[in-house]
């Protein structure tokens, strides 16, 4: 027990939010590590606008968990200099789109001075991003923005789905040697999930099985990886088995994982808000494709947002990938009539 | 231009340009008690002037007010109120002509309201309706700005454009204390410097950005000190004077105008409601503060001076107050229904011309919702 | 004649290379519209490091060809308000990582405010970019930053791989009223082509046929469709018939000329020097396999730069598509034994 | 940090702090002439540091023009020279301890050299081989900085981690008249005001950004007036008196380590070379121009001084420049032949460890290269 609290800081299995959970993750590393510390814009005084560091500097002092200037650029790249002097920054980002005016530190150097450095550099900093919609956000407060982070060669890209996994990932995060993008799905904060914190679990770097099934896969992350599984679960009361992919890591992506359960189902799709083109889930479809193609009976589709800034919060229902949306596209996969899609059934 | 202008000053004397700080005191006219002290400084505002800024207050003050209210009523979904800030919102406002352009934030409501915009349409963004509400081309106000310091850059380019093309435009770009510290403000107020655009940066100075005091903001003596280090005159006024607002902006137009280039104002104020409603200001500071401020309101205090000069007597003071009121029971007519929201528009706009792939998109969504409403 | 004159600026076809081209387009621009104007740094006196502006300060003066402070996202910025106001502003870019500063003003308002104003501001502006490598350029001189374009809705994005098309394309995008990212391949700046520049020609979303093939069909843009090409040509000694074609546009992406060419040949293999994971080639691979899955013969391949940041000059030979790795990639296209692959006929 | 300090100093004086402007002339020792003056403000340096600044400023000075020399011999694929800036490369990283840190720019090879790396690792990104050629940690040097002014916030960051584990360091940052136009610099200079942190704002005004002279990069009085707006000390200083950037940087770098925060210094100097051999300078600047500043040769000056003084005999100096011809017989050795390139150092160091499909490319690589050997 004594170990155990040591392990997670909580008793046990307790309903814990998403909020709850980083907040927790980030408490229990500030309290491991003296060289971690928090840098943002209100994480200290105020414990963040989404008060996910709530807390925090009460407990460890503003200068572990500091509030910063207004201005992106320098935090990062502060973050990467601290993180020269043997610090472990953890940085958040008030939005998405707020990440953009640190684009040049992340891309040019968060993501290359340990190549450029030949390995000597090392920068173990952790990026937390609260992204997506379904918060009805105005505009630049709703942003999927993970494939300009995916596209950079150096970043690992993660994103949790579950209260449970966003404790696990970001412990995971904090401890990786590796500069982390974390994607926190924000409309997933105030989502609850009896779980016990645990910091051990699934590596960083794979996907889990959220659900398995023999009709079709459903590969997601973050803030649709909820609907996946309602699609599913709509799906199965039509007896129809569809499995439930979580993939966790972005960048790198688990192959492994997603190409046994494609090979098996032979039919796949991929399910995320941010915009079709040049998405994630192209990369999801070209290389799951390039490895299946013979096991495919139907050609990988995405169910995605569209190709659009993101709807104004009257409209961002029909912008986002729903339950509907994913059931129809797995229609769409064509079925020979050996076997009869969901609905025809209904 | 000439190759020996780009000689770097070697070793020798330069100007200091001390004229380009600050005064070491607010510049203000009215102190919260309504007294008036000359300002030699600041070209001193007609009565008129100050009776127009008085009507303007009030009518954007009720207007204020009455966003907040619906907001609890769930009419909108978030409201940055600038209550407090008003005689910044007015006094700049009023300060510009037609031709003019304003660069507002996301706090800026209320100076749109005084630029004429008709409120629903300022509302539009807030009620989640859509980004933008109204035609920036026919007031002549940007859209307003939530990436911090973003439009700083926007207002200088389009004051640059203006001089390009011989207009008599000036551009006036409003930004807090804490968008001071992103790397637009500083590109902003050096491309302005260098092309000497007709721009006036009026930093509206309410002590925090969200949660986060000047004190972790900044270290320089006031914000106007950082206008010398592009060559740029800096004024700093007391934010709740509008009197002083109105005239500081007005002569930093005028100078812009005369090919002078840019102003960087510092008004002090302060914010008396939460960030938005989102916020609770109680986290980060004291009830103790906000009382401080309270009793520095800009309209008390220019009210109480108009009345005791009897510029403003019951009368006129019960018809402006009737106005604001009528005002208010517009904004809420305005919006109590719900706007008719064509979910097309969301493809229509991206291109000047919807492309192939958005047509799909489109279509795909208008089957989808005739499906739903048969089935 | 004389129409012929106003119309390219030059009497007849002769050698131009790519930079020539590049800069006849912004002369005849800045002759064709007083409105237009030229933003970046070192354009004026030095007539830009690649000397693609050389000559346009002296001759239209140095309000209309502007040595700006040195500071992108200002450029950028400041681009966008003089659009605003009635200007059209041709931004040059130093070089690819360079334009990260100006990120946020990119994705976050020349990308949205057409979109943000309901069509009441049009900013048709183009961002001139020389991007990849091959040139023996160290770091931060090599990016192919496509994808961060590409998948920003609201951007118009395009590459020119000849010197005719560079005129071309460039004409039409300065004519656009939509923003344009303009990417030009800077290691083909010294390319040249007997040419007649003429501003008419293919629509600037349209890709082009280079070399139709019945076998397989190459796709690729930029700096590697003439690698492309001399794949094509030295698979055609081996009797071997490979279509080529050049994208053009990257955003939009077009569809039915792509589409027709992979159906006839029902084996393709996407081309570019970007890395492979994420990069704009997932997206050629996932829209075409989604239309044309049952023509296909084997999985769409990607010949692409390795998933690293770009490669120091004395290695990047490895790290660039070259036509062997091309070839091979064609040989991987699971012929059957009825047709023979190229090397082996060899 | 309490509420209070962040009531926004309201309408009430504020201290000036005209102190933290510059001088109005370049503080200097030696004028062209070799002339020494008194400069009250700056200490002045001991004979023996003046000899060791000038024996660094002829190694370092032979350095670059073996470098200049082997770029035409094709050894080096690019080079950026610093000659003229000698005194500022010099100067600057002679006035640091072991445990302070250096953040160059690829302008500042001459300051590597200075603070004792070998040159083929100073050189090994310019002849292409990789990106850095040494190790950070080693003697305390940030690998040369490319994208402007981005090393300045790296600098901050690490200096602030010090204070925080309680370290004796100070982290000096080298950047251009240029780069000062990058909102980077802004924020680097607002977070090391703000945090207090110890690093020292170098920046080398050679008058040039490429071919932009200063006059259209800055409407400013001089750069150093920058600092004021930051709440930043700002020293301004004859960038081609080698005693009085040595001077300077130690007093900023001794202010920074008794808790006095960052310092900006402006060193007023000239890049006598094209910006790097691939540029055609004469298209920008003129050749008076040149001849002008070869009359200010930071060398010349200081060993007119020292030989006029007798600190300097021709046996001495005659050591001197045999030292230097050693050294760059040493470079010319070290750079004669290829570093062994091996292609999987592309996948080693993307990550800590390489993922597994950089290991397969890193496989397929090699699988290609054996077949190539072998076809
Ligand atoms: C680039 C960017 N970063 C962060 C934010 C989130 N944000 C919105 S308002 C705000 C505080 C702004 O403070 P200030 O500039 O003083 O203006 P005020 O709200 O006080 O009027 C922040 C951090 C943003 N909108 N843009
Ligand atoms: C962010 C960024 N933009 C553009 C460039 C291209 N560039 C390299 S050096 C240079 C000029 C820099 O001038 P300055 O800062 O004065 O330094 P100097 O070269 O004179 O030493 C430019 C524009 C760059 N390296 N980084
Ligand atoms: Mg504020
Ligand atoms: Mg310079």
């Amino acid at each position: 027990m004594a170990e155990l609290l040591e392990r997670t800081g909580l008793p046990a299995a307790r309903p814990v939010t998403m909020a709850a959970a980083l907040n927790q993750a980030l408490s229990d590393s500030l309290a491991a590590d003296d060289s971690m510390l928090i840098l943002g814009e209100d994480v200290g005084t105020l414990g963040g606008v989404f008060r996910i560091t709530d807390g925090l500097a009460a407990k460890f002092g503003d200068h572990r968990v500091v509030d910063t200037p207004l201005a992106e650029s320098g935090i990062v790249g502060t973050a990467i200099g601290m993180a020269m002097n043997g610090l472990r920054p953890v940085v958040e980002m008030q939005f998405d789109a707020f990440a953009y005016p640190a684009f040049e530190q992340i891309t040019s150097h968060l993501a290359k001075l340990h190549n450029r450095s030949r390995g000597a550099i090392s920068l173990p900093i952790v990026i937390r991003i609260p992204y997506g919609g379904g918060i009805g956000g105005v505009e630049h407060h709703c942003d999927s923005s993970e494939v300009y982070y995916t596209a950079t060669p150096g970043l690992r890209v993660v994103s949790p789905a579950t209260p449970g996994d966003a404790y696990t990932l970001l412990r995971q995060a904090i401890e990786s040697p590796d500069p982390v993008i974390f994607l926190e799905p924000k409309r997933r904060y105030w989502s609850s999930e009896t779980v016990q914190l645990d910091r051990t679990g699934p590596a960083i770097d794979r996907a889990v099985v959220r659900r398995s099934g023999s009709d079709a896969t459903l590969i997601s992350y973050g803030g649709t990886l909820s609907t996946a599984l309602e699609a599913a679960t709509a799906a199965a009361e039509d007896g129809w088995d569809l499995g439930v992919i979580d993939l966790r890591s972005l960048s790198p992506f688990d192959d492994e994982t997603v190409c046994a359960a494609v090979r098996r189902t032979g039919r796949a799709v991929v399910i995320h808000e941010a915009s079709g083109f040049c998405g994630y889930g192209a990369e999801v479809v070209a290389r799951v494709t390039e490895q299946c193609f013979h096991h495919l009976q139907a050609p990988i589709l995405r169910v995605t947002g569209f190709d659009i800034p993101y709807a104004p919060p009257t409209l961002e229902e029909h912008h986002l990938p729903g339950v509907d949306r994913i059931l129809d596209a797995v229609e769409r996969l064509q079925w020979n009539d050996t076997v009869t899609p969901p609905r025809d059934r209904a | 231009m000439s190759i020996l202008s780009a000689v770097p000053s070697a070793p020798s004397d330069v100007v200091h340009r001390r004229d380009l700080l600050p005064s070491s005191v607010p510049l203000r006219f009215l102190d919260s008690d309504g007294h008036w002290n000359a300002c030699g400084a600041l070209f001193q505002p007609a009565d008129h002037e100050l009776v127009a800024l008085h009507r303007a207050m009030v009518i954007g003050r009720r207007f204020d007010t009455q966003a907040v209210a619906l907001v609890k009523q769930g009419r909108l979904a978030v409201y940055p109120s600038s209550r407090g800030q008003d005689a910044c919102q007015v006094g700049s406002v009023l300060a510009l002509r037609r031709q003019d352009w304003l660069f507002p934030t996301y706090r800026d409501s209320v100076a749109l309201i005084t630029r004429g915009l008709a409120p629903v349409e300022v509302l539009t963004l807030l009620r989640g309706d859509w980004h933008c509400g109204y035609d920036p081309y026919k007031f002549r106000v940007a859209p307003q700005c939530t990436p911090l310091a973003t439009n700083c850059l926007h207002a200088v380019g389009l004051a640059h454009a203006a001089r390009f093309k011989g207009e008599d435009t000036v551009a006036l770009v409003l930004l807090g204390d804490g968008a001071t510290s992103e790397g637009d403000t500083h590109e902003a107020l050096n491309f302005a410097a260098v092309w000497k655009a007709p721009v006036v940066f009026l930093v509206q100075n309410n002590g925090y950005a969200i949660s986060v005091p000047l004190s972790k903001q900044t270290a320089a003596p006031t914000l106007a000190h950082k206008g010398i280090g592009y060559g740029i005159p800096s004024l700093r006024v007391d934010g709740n004077d509008a009197a002083a607002v109105y005239s500081a902006v007005k002569e930093a137009a005028e100078s812009a105008r005369a090919g002078g280039g840019p102003t960087l104002i510092e008004a002090v104020t302060y914010r008396m409601d939460a960030h938005t409603n989102a916020d609770d200001a109680t986290r980060y500071r004291s009830a103790a503060e906000v009382e401080l401020w309270r009793t520095r309101d800009p309209i008390d205090r220019l009210q109480g001076y108009l009345v005791a000069r009897h510029l403003l007597d019951e009368h006129a003071l019960a018809a402006v107050h009737a106005e604001a009121e009528a005002f208010a029971a517009e904004v809420r007519e305005s919006l109590s229904e719900d706007a008719c929201r064509d979910p097309a528009d969301l493809f229509r706009f991206v291109y000047t011309e919807p492309t192939a792939a958005l047509r799909a998109q489109n279509a795909q969504l208008a089957a989808e919702l005739a499906a739903a409403d048969h089935g």
